[in-house]
């Protein structure tokens, strides 16, 4: 088995457990189940990606997607104690439809395409030895404006996340220094004078009139 | 290097086909079908990864970069908003999101 | 490499970037009560960046981070009608915010990013910039579409909208994967050169479609259109407000970019499917608008038939086409804004004024903004002597020099019963009785929003003289 | 003189007066109404001044402004008038000084927002009127849609929502294609300057289809059989000031949209289609003439009349070729223009007044329905005189300005085909028919109730107001040169350039 | 020469006396109105006298000339003129002569009445308009006239409008004049259309349209294709059929006998004396292109022929005194177009005027006959007042017998010269009028002695009843009368008088200048071949050997024949009538029922037409015209209701929909767009 056959293999074998994990998270029952046969369908296409040479970037997607992404996912779904039942309704009767969806949408791509086309081989790694370094530099001298933009949208991201998720407890109690010793008598006690004797007692106010409605 | 670019684009099809039956087949769950945009990335990166390597061009892995971040970023926000729904809504079951039609 | 110079360029998106982190902080600094400072310092900071971007015009296209980011006058007049949409979003939102609790620093922030991201947007120059200036553009926008935290619909609203952005933005990447494939190269220029050269022509057109998909989706066309009217409704007004109006024009620049300046030479492909998703739109919006009863919902489909519109003018891809289709979009946002304006003024505490027969007997209530909204329904009817008619004008006249004689035909018949449900609002303000015991109005106590949204009324009156210089602008700013 | 933008000014002086008179705001009706008597009176005034200068030297088009308005599409804000428009011009002065007297007291609530409508209407028409772009007419062509549309709807009768969505989206259908085929000639022509287009050389099938897109809009404007169904809607939900200005001027728009647009532009296709008008023109003077006999509701017969009127026009203006292409006869075509321009203005006043009287009917039992009221001719003895003028006067009776344009159209049309000129004065039975039945139900007899019968003489206001119309329709029908030689040489250059081919 | 300020005062005064008649009618008062009226129209009077002797004997030439111009358009223009030779001028006087009159009378007649300012303006109104007519220069300014004269008949007819009859006559004289009137104009179409074929330019003015007249022999037009017709008969039917509408004759003459409707000195004036009278003199004054089509003056023939004998038999049967008396009209008016199909224009101008004297007597008699039984009309409730209103019974006895064409009478001379014409005259149908006209004389005196039987002579068929209550304008029984008649008052009689003397006697010295004295020079032309009163005036001696000679004709023993049947059957046996009247029942009925024209204009054309219209209005125009419209609005309503159901509210169904539309338009490019 020559190098080139075993990259073949490799390829062939991760391919296969990608498409097949990609088919779990798209069948399982479970969203437990699709949450984790999506980490194994990133793993298998990291390694792909690897076969390709893009090192990096199958690190990254490992790192990235499995470490952070998908541990949000799983800790969402935990979080959110959902009844799975109702969910799956008429899962059998869309399952010819998106089969039927999914074959079209095949044909037509690759009948498009024209994959013959694409019966290349690669040449030599343009990146040499050093996926990193070949990217790095291109992130860094012509990507660089996409890169600050990218930094942009992680910021709001945060941003958007906070606003939207954070709940600001208004019942949680904390000391504010600053108004407790600026804090005046006034504030604190009203002096009320009362007659010893009450003859009536008074009418009850009359309600504030409405405030105008604009 | 011997694999075909070919081999690379199929795959990318078809896993992103997969990702549009599973569209159609989990219409439910909205975080199965938050998945399955994922798996729509993964193919398009997947895509992108195959052509930069054999354009020798960078560009492509990039941009992988960058939709990797972005992706992030999208994910935190949209589960934050179905985390918003939940609360809103005690469910995530889209089958029940139908306040908003005709 | 990049200079001095390249920062210049883009000088305006620098200080906006700076300004809206400053915004952000700035409001971490300050109590509740003093939310208006906020509300001040980023309304003169949009008043600043529309400045600089005027300011700073240069008589030539100029690019800037080796082709990333382009210049040009197109760019500069969707970013300043966006900040002008944004500027009367912030100024027709505050008491709306206000008497909801929403008074929030995030809005005017994530406003501001959301900006941003449309101006790089309209300014890419490469498939990169495109994609993170659309999604720089769209991630606030879902978060401030969910912004009303307690409210169901508004979370409903924004997670279909994310959905759905979220798979329009992949169908439009696994687009830009193939066309990368195909020419080998993410500028949209070279782009354009390659496909003259190119041997995977299939697979560009096959991308193309993809593009178009997701082009569609930023637009609101038929069938891409189903976020638009559930996110109108669900959304609070004025993000629907902003919603209606920005993202139009970041599409108007998002098609420009990608189709013409990269796809050009596949014009002949498609100028069709615009064609037909010109047509669809037009018909589906106007039809189904009439039944509609919630008067964003409404807007919402009458969106879609606008935009209907603008395809027709891209239909015509010279650069007639394209100003016409620049102004139809910075027409239609400003237009948009009127009629949210006057539903926002309308809207008390505890009273949302969203459906059509909120605003019944208007006229009797409160003169003026019946007046304003019915300037603003004759607008979007394209009735002169309204700033609309002359955007149709523009527009019909481009389709039919584009060789669409029937599809400009289709936009009229739709245009006939799209006046339908515009002049049904002006009938239920002027001709209907107000509701028992709805009072007249008393004015706004906020000034600011009052005036700003008159002069924006009455400049859908007056642009219609103005139109000639500001076409001339258009056309300039496509080299014709 | 002569630089001074006299049109400019007939046009945005009653729209400044508009927003005058909106700022003197609901509270102040007495403010308001002098307010719009004041500019509706200045506009007649510099209509006069126009005329006055008109008249210096009648021919060709005159008092032209040219301004850019959207150079990218090379239209123009131009403004010009030759003998026709003039005439056409003073006409909507006149009658709009008539409509807000008419308003006076009648109009009670929101009289502001009423009379700043009929102001913004005023402006507006003469707008169409002046317009020498092709844009600029189709803005001012529809714009006018907008006032009438709040005039019916917001002062109307019962159903006057349906009415004036109906007039709204009706007239706009039509005229929308008409946009279509003005851009279209931009897209052969490269201008939208209308004697551009006039000259320019249009193949017979692009003049078709122009032609086509022409006719449905001004078909429906005017209106033609079979798209007139929505004039008697509006006139009966419209309140009198509406009817009047609808029946008086806006039906001219229509006619004038021919005159200036099929009849020059595609000389060629509304020759080859001339028939179809023709018999549409017939079809409206008889057919409408029976199904105006039969109505219930005054306004509705008037209405119903009106169109059979503007069949005359139609008519007129459609011979022309069979006279001047196919007979060669120039001078009979110049008499059915002629004709028609006539009975366009006749019919302004015509209509107009007896859409006073019917207002005055109105203001006083609320109902237009003909069997309410009788005997007017001893309840209300001067109304009943000023009935029987103008309802003689839509009959066309010789010494009132009904006769003469349709004198003159039935005499060309005799020449073009006596079948033509016979089925055309069948007009002169038929609409005798229908007024007079009118008249006998109306203004003789007795009054079928207490309250027809006590009902209180005209007043100062609708008597002058009445009086003036009648002073016209007297004038033109005993006097008629003045009007004629006012637009004898612009209806000549007419003629002489529709006899040219335009295919050659 | 005539002053055209002079005619200009002539035409004028009328018209400004109706002005201030009408418009000051509460300032000036009743008498101010009837005053300033009856001033103008002597004013008017007194000059067409003047224009009449200055034309005649003062040697004065033919007056053509425009005041101004009308109309103008092109090469084509029409003035407001007058045209003044001997046949307007005798028009001019008889009109302003028997106007006068009339409204004299009026000042009795109407003088209980409310709406006598008004009565007055519309009557001097009608004077100007029938000046206007008969003066005109061109035919546009003859239609205005024409039409303004219909204008004041139908205000007249109507003038008691709360009348419901009276109404309705009004409309339906209006209308049948419009029916003439459409042919007239399209009649003056037809002649701009020859003048313009012919090329003497496009012009309406008489002189230039009579003096090409010669140029219309063999001129066509094709109205049908395939089958030219003269236009010179073309003209002259379509001008003639507005005769036909203005004159009464059948068959549009149903609206004569309802104009009685109108009060007494209008049916004088206008509906014997002068507006009928318009048709005869249109014709006259269109000689020249009349005597262009043979076919023409057939037809003129036939029509006054039938009209002649036909509505004289109708007179027979009918009570209403007013009504015999029109359709005596109708018989006389037939009568003078009888003159005119025979080419002896002149003979019925003169009749015309013989017969403006002698009807308007006739009316005005009637009219003081009705004021004296309190607006009772019924002849067989009168009888028996020749006792109490000798003037009345003795003028009304002279008009009658002017009627009658008995020898010596003005209606003698005219009559008989008409029956002459017609028994000389070749063209085609003459022998038809002949016996018509004969016969016509025969009926003529049964009816008119009928009348007279019947109102003045027997017993009274009338009674008083004191103290009866009277309502407006009408005894609430006929026959029952509050008290006495009596004789009218001078206003009245004078006028029966002034008017009797004319009558009686004018025939004698105008029938040899009218007739045989090339009189009318050339305001009428006739030509040789038809020339029939040049040869009758080869035997014409004088009137007197006329007067003697006649008494061995048919025409005056005929008339006495009918005198004696009427004197037979009304004075010594009424009942006789009743027996004939029972043995003839379908004759009878036919007669009663006026020939059935009444009936089938009701039906046909009133109802037909109100039938049709409603047809239209629902059918047509609400169901289809606007049912479309509504239709198609609520297909699209309906249509958005379905359409807005797309919009589930399923996020994955608006996730399929954008995939289905990804796929669609993969498809698309796949199936067609590939290159």
């Amino acid at each position: 088995m020559n190098h080139a056959t075993l990259q073949m293999a490799c390829f062939v074998v991760f391919a296969a457990v990608a498409l097949g994990a990609a088919l779990t998270v798209v069948l399982a029952k479970n969203t437990v189940h699709s949450v984790l046969s999506l980490v194994l369908t990133f793993f298998s296409v990291a390694c792909l990606w690897l076969l390709a040479q893009a090192e990096f970037l199958g690190l990254a997607l490992v790192v990235v997607y499995v470490g952070a992404v998908m541990v949000l996912f799983l800790f969402v779904v935990m979080m959110l104690d959902i009844d799975l039942e109702p969910m799956r309704e008429g899962f059998i009767r869309y399952l010819p439809v998106g089969i039927a969806a999914a074959v079209i949408m095949l044909v037509e791509m690759l009948g498009i395409i024209g994959i013959k086309a694409f019966d290349i081989q690669a040449g030599p790694n343009p990146a040499g030895e050093s996926n990193i370094e070949w990217l790095g530099e291109a992130l860094f001298t012509h990507f660089l404006l996409p890169f600050e933009i990218a930094a942009l949208i992680l910021t709001v991201g945060l941003v958007a996340a906070v606003a939207l998720a954070l709940r600001v407890r208004t019942f949680s109690k904390h000391q504010n220094a600053a108004a407790q010793s600026a804090v005046r008598a006034g504030e604190r006690i009203r002096l009320v004078k009362m007659a010893a004797v009450v003859a009536v007692a008074p009418a009850p106010a009359p309600e504030p009139a409405k405030e105008p409605q604009a | 290097m011997s694999i075909p670019e070919s081999w690379y684009i199929v795959f990318a099809t078809v896993l992103f086909c997969i990702s549009i039956a599973g569209i159609f087949i989990n219409r439910k769950n909205v975080i199965v079908l938050l998945m399955c945009i994922e798996l729509m990335l993964l193919a398009v990166n997947t895509n992108f990864v195959a052509f930069s390597r054999f354009l020798g061009n960078p560009g492509g892995q990039v941009f992988v970069f960058f939709i990797l971040t972005v992706a992030a970023a999208e994910s935190a926000i949209g589960l934050a908003i179905v985390v918003l729904m939940f609360r809103n809504r005690r469910t995530i079951n889209v089958g029940e999101l139908d306040s908003l039609r005709y | 490499m990049i200079s001095v110079n390249d920062l210049l360029v883009m000088l305006p998106e620098l200080y906006l970037t700076a300004a809206a982190c400053l915004v952000l902080l700035f409001d971490v600094f300050i109590n509740d009560d003093q939310r208006d400072a906020t509300h001040w310092v980023a309304t003169i900071v949009m008043v600043v960046a529309i400045f600089l971007v005027i300011h700073g015009q240069t008589p030539q296209t100029v690019t800037a981070f080796g082709g990333m980011f382009i210049r040009d006058h197109m760019a500069e007049i969707l970013k300043v009608t966006v900040m002008i949409a944004t500027i009367l979003m912030f100024v027709l939102a505050r008491p709306w915010l206000k008497d909801r609790k929403l008074f929030v620093g995030e809005f005017y922030s994530l406003s501001m990013f959301s900006v941003l991201g449309v101006m790089l947007l309209v300014s890419a120059g490469s498939l990169i910039t495109v994609y993170l200036g659309l999604e720089l553009f769209s991630l606030p926008a879902y978060a401030l579409v969910a912004m009303n935290r307690e409210s169901k619909l508004a979370s409903e609203a924004a997670i279909k909208f994310f959905v759905l952005g979220a798979l329009a933005s992949g169908l439009l990447l696994f687009g830009m994967s193939l066309i990368y494939g195909a020419t080998g190269t993410l500028d949209l220029h070279r782009i354009f050169l390659a496909i003259g050269t190119t041997s995977h022509l299939h697979l560009l057109e096959f991308g193309l479609v993809f593009l178009v998909v997701g082009i569609g989706f930023e637009f609101g066309a038929v069938p891409f259109h189903m976020w638009l009217p559930d996110v109108y409704e669900g959304a609070p007004t004025p993000i629907a407000m902003y919603i209606s109006a920005v993202p139009k024009l970041a599409a108007v620049g998002l098609a420009y970019r990608l189709l013409e300046v990269g796809m050009g030479p596949l014009a002949m492909d498609w100028r069709v499917m615009l064609a037909i998703m010109a047509a669809l739109s037009l018909v589906v919006g106007n039809v189904v608008a009439i039944a509609q009863t919630n008067f964003k919902r409404m807007l919402a489909y009458s969106t879609i038939s606008h935009m209907g519109f603008v395809f027709l003018a891209l239909s015509n891809p010279t650069p007639e086409g394209y100003s016409s289709a620049v102004f139809y979009a910075v027409c239609f946002a400003l237009m948009e804004t009127v009629a949210f304006g006057v539903i926002l003024a309308l809207s008390r505490k505890g009273f949302e004024c969203e459906m059509i027969a909120d605003l019944k007997g208007l006229n009797h209530r409160s003169p003026w903004f019946a007046g304003m909204m019915a300037i603003s329904m004759f607008s979007l009817a394209g009735i002169p002597p309204l700033w609309g008619f002359a955007a149709k004008v523009l527009v019909l006249k481009a389709a039919i020099d584009g060789g669409m004689l029937w599809l400009a035909i289709v936009a009229i018949i739709c245009a006939i019963i799209g006046l339908f449900y515009y002049l049904r609002v002006v009938k239920v303000m002027y001709f209907d009785a107000p509701v028992a015991g709805t009072e007249p109005l008393v004015a706004k106590p906020d000034l600011a929003a009052r005036w700003l949204l008159s002069i924006n009324a009455l400049g859908l009156i007056a642009m219609i003289a103005g139109s000639g210089v500001f076409y001339s602008w258009c056309l300039a700013a496509f080299g014709a | 003189m002569m630089d001074w933008p006299i049109l400019s000014w007939l046009i945005w002086l009653p729209c400044a007066g508009a927003i005058v008179v909106l700022l003197a705001g609901n509270a102040r009706p007495r403010l308001a109404r002098w307010l719009s008597l004041l500019f509706s009176v200045a506009t007649f005034g510099l209509s006069l001044v126009m005329l006055a200068v008109y008249w210096v030297a009648p021919s060709g088009f005159q008092m032209q402004e040219n301004l850019h308005w959207i150079p990218g599409i090379n239209t123009s804000y131009h403004l010009g008038v030759d003998g026709i428009s003039v005439a056409l011009v003073v006409l909507t002065a006149v009658i709009h000084i008539l409509v807000v007297g008419g308003a006076w007291q009648v109009i009670k609530v929101k009289v502001h927002q009423y009379m700043a409508a009929v102001l913004v209407l005023d402006g507006l028409l003469i707008g169409v009127f002046c317009a020498m772009d092709a844009l600029l007419f189709y803005l001012f062509f529809e714009a006018i849609l907008i006032p009438m549309f709040f005039l019916i709807g917001v002062w109307g009768g019962e159903r006057r929502v349906y009415a004036t969505l109906k007039f709204f989206i009706y007239t706009f259908f039509g005229s929308i294609f008409f946009l279509i085929g003005i851009l279209y000639m931009y897209h052969r022509a490269g201008t939208f300057d209308l004697q551009t287009l006039q000259n320019f050389p249009f193949t017979f099938k692009e003049q078709t289809w122009l032609f086509f897109s022409f006719v449905i809009a001004f078909a429906i404007k005017t209106p033609m059989v079979p798209v007139h169904t929505w004039l008697p809607d509006a006139h009966v939900e419209a309140p009198t000031g509406g009817s009047v200005i609808l029946a008086a001027i806006m039906l001219k728009v229509g006619t004038y949209g021919f005159l200036r647009f099929p009849l020059l532009i595609t000389p060629d296709a509304s020759q080859h289609f001339a028939w179809l008008i023709i018999v549409l023109s017939l079809i409206a003077i008889i057919y409408i003439g029976y199904v105006a006999m039969v109505q219930p509701d005054m306004k509705k017969l008037v209405a119903y009349s009106s169109i059979a009127h503007m069949g005359f026009v139609t008519l007129g203006l459609f011979i022309v070729y069979m006279l001047a292409r196919q007979l060669n006869d120039p001078g009979m075509a110049q008499l059915g223009v002629q004709g028609a321009v006539v009975q366009m203005v006749s019919h302004g006043f015509v209509s107009g007044a007896l859409f006073t009287c019917i207002g005055v009917m109105y203001d006083r039992l609320h109902t237009h329905e003909i069997s309410v009221f009788g005997g007017l001719a001893k309840v209300m003895p001067w109304f009943g005189a000023f009935w029987i003028l103008f309802a003689m006067a839509n009959t066309g009776l010789p010494g009132t300005s009904g006769f003469v344009g349709e004198f003159m159209v039935i005499m060309s049309a005799f020449k073009a085909s006596p079948w033509i000129a016979l089925f055309a004065a069948y007009s002169l039975i038929i609409s005798a028919g229908y007024t007079l039945y009118l008249v006998r139900r109306i203004i003789w007899g007795t009054a079928p109730t207490p309250k027809a019968a006590a009902m209180p003489h005209l007043n100062a206001r609708e008597g002058w107001v009445l009086t003036g119309f009648a002073l016209a329709v007297l004038a033109i029908g005993v006097y008629p040169w003045p009007l004629m030689h006012l637009m004898d040489s612009s209806v000549a250059q007419i003629v002489t350039h529709l006899m040219t081919s335009k295919i050659g | 020469m005539i002053s055209q300020n002079l005619l200009i005062v002539l035409t004028a005064a009328p018209l400004v006396g109706a002005l201030i008649a009408g418009l000051l009618r509460n300032r000036i008062g009743r008498a101010g109105a009837a005053a300033v009226a009856i001033a103008s129209v002597a004013l008017s009077f007194f000059a067409s006298c003047v224009v009449f002797y200055q034309l005649v004997w003062g040697g004065a030439p033919v007056f053509n000339a425009n005041v101004y111009t009308w109309l103008e358009v092109g090469k084509f223009s029409i003035g407001i003129g007058f045209l003044v030779d001997r046949l307007t001028a005798l028009m001019l006087v008889t009109v302003t002569f028997v106007s006068l009159m009339v409204h004299i009378y009026t000042i009795g007649y109407m003088r209980e009445d409310p709406g006598f300012q008004r009565f007055f303006a519309y009557i001097a109104l009608f004077t100007f308009s029938m000046l206007i007519l008969v003066i005109a220069n061109n035919f546009l300014q003859l239609f205005v006239g024409w039409e303004l004269v219909g204008l004041v008949s139908y205000l007249l007819i109507g003038f008691w409008f709360h009348k419901r009859k009276a109404n309705f006559a009004a409309l339906k004289a209006f209308i049948v004049n419009r029916v003439g009137d459409f042919g007239f104009i399209l009649g003056i179409a037809a002649v701009l259309y020859a003048t313009n074929q012919l090329g003497y330019g496009p012009t309406l003015d008489y002189a230039p349209v009579f003096a090409h007249a010669n140029a219309l022999a063999g001129q066509t037009i094709t109205v049908v294709s395939g089958h030219p017709w003269s236009l010179a008969t073309v003209i002259c039917i379509l001008l003639f059929i507005g005769a036909v509408g203005k004159s009464a004759q059948a068959p549009l003459h149903v609206w004569l006998p309802d104009s009685m409707e109108g009060p007494t000195p209008i049916s004088a004036l206008i509906h014997a004396a002068t507006m009928v009278t318009a048709g005869i003199f249109m014709v006259a004054r269109m000689s020249p292109l009349y005597e262009m089509s043979p076919t023409a003056l057939s037809v003129v023939l036939i029509v006054g022929a039938t009209t002649a004998f036909f509505m004289g038999l109708i007179g027979v049967v009918h009570n209403d005194i007013k009504k015999v008396i029109a359709y005596s009209t109708l018989s006389q008016l037939g009568y003078m177009v009888v003159a005119l199909g025979a080419s002896a224009y002149a003979a019925g101008i003169f009749h015309l005027m013989t017969h403006a004297f002698f009807k308007a007597l006739l009316f005005l008699c009637s009219g003081s006959v009705i004021m004296a039984m309190h607006h009772g009309q019924d002849m067989r409730f009168m009888g028996g007042l020749r006792k109490r209103m000798p003037i009345t019974y003795l003028t009304m006895w002279a008009g009658s017998l002017a009627l009658c064409a008995m020898p010596g009478f003005s209606g003698f001379f005219s009559k008989d010269q008409i029956i002459e014409a017609a028994g000389a005259s070749h063209i085609w149908g003459a022998t038809y009028a002949y016996w018509c006209v004969l016969l016509g004389v025969f009926v003529t005196a049964l009816y008119s002695f009928r009348l007279l039987y019947m109102t003045f002579h027997g017993k009274p068929r009338w009674k008083v009843v004191p103290g009866l209550h009277e309502e407006e304008g009408a005894i609430p029984q006929p026959g029952v009368l509050p008290h006495e008649p009596k004789e009218s008052p001078l206003v009245v009689t004078i006028p029966l008088i002034l008017l009797a003397i004319p009558s009686v006697i004018i025939g004698w010295f105008t029938v040899r200048p009218l007739l045989y004295g090339d009189w009318f020079k050339s305001s009428i032309k006739v030509l040789p071949g038809h020339d029939v009163l040049a040869g009758m005036g080869a035997e014409f001696h004088g009137a007197l050997p006329m007067f003697w000679h006649s008494f061995y004709s048919a025409p005056f023993l005929l008339a006495l024949a009918g005198f004696a049947v009427a004197t037979y059957v009304y004075q010594f046996n009424p009942r006789v009538a009743g027996k004939v009247a029972r043995a003839l029942l379908p004759l009878y009925k036919l007669l009663n029922r006026k020939y059935y024209a009444d009936y089938l204009q009701y039906n046909l054309f009133a109802w037909g037409g109100i039938r049709l219209g409603r047809w239209f209005w629902k059918g047509t125009d609400m169901g289809v015209f606007d049912g479309a419209v509504n239709g198609a609005a609520f297909v699209t309503e309906r249509g958005s209701r379905v359409f807005r159901r797309l919009q589930t509210g399923f996020l994955y169904h608006y996730a399929f929909a954008m995939i289905i539309g990804l796929i669609l338009l993969l498809g698309g490019l796949w199936y067609w767009g590939l290159t």
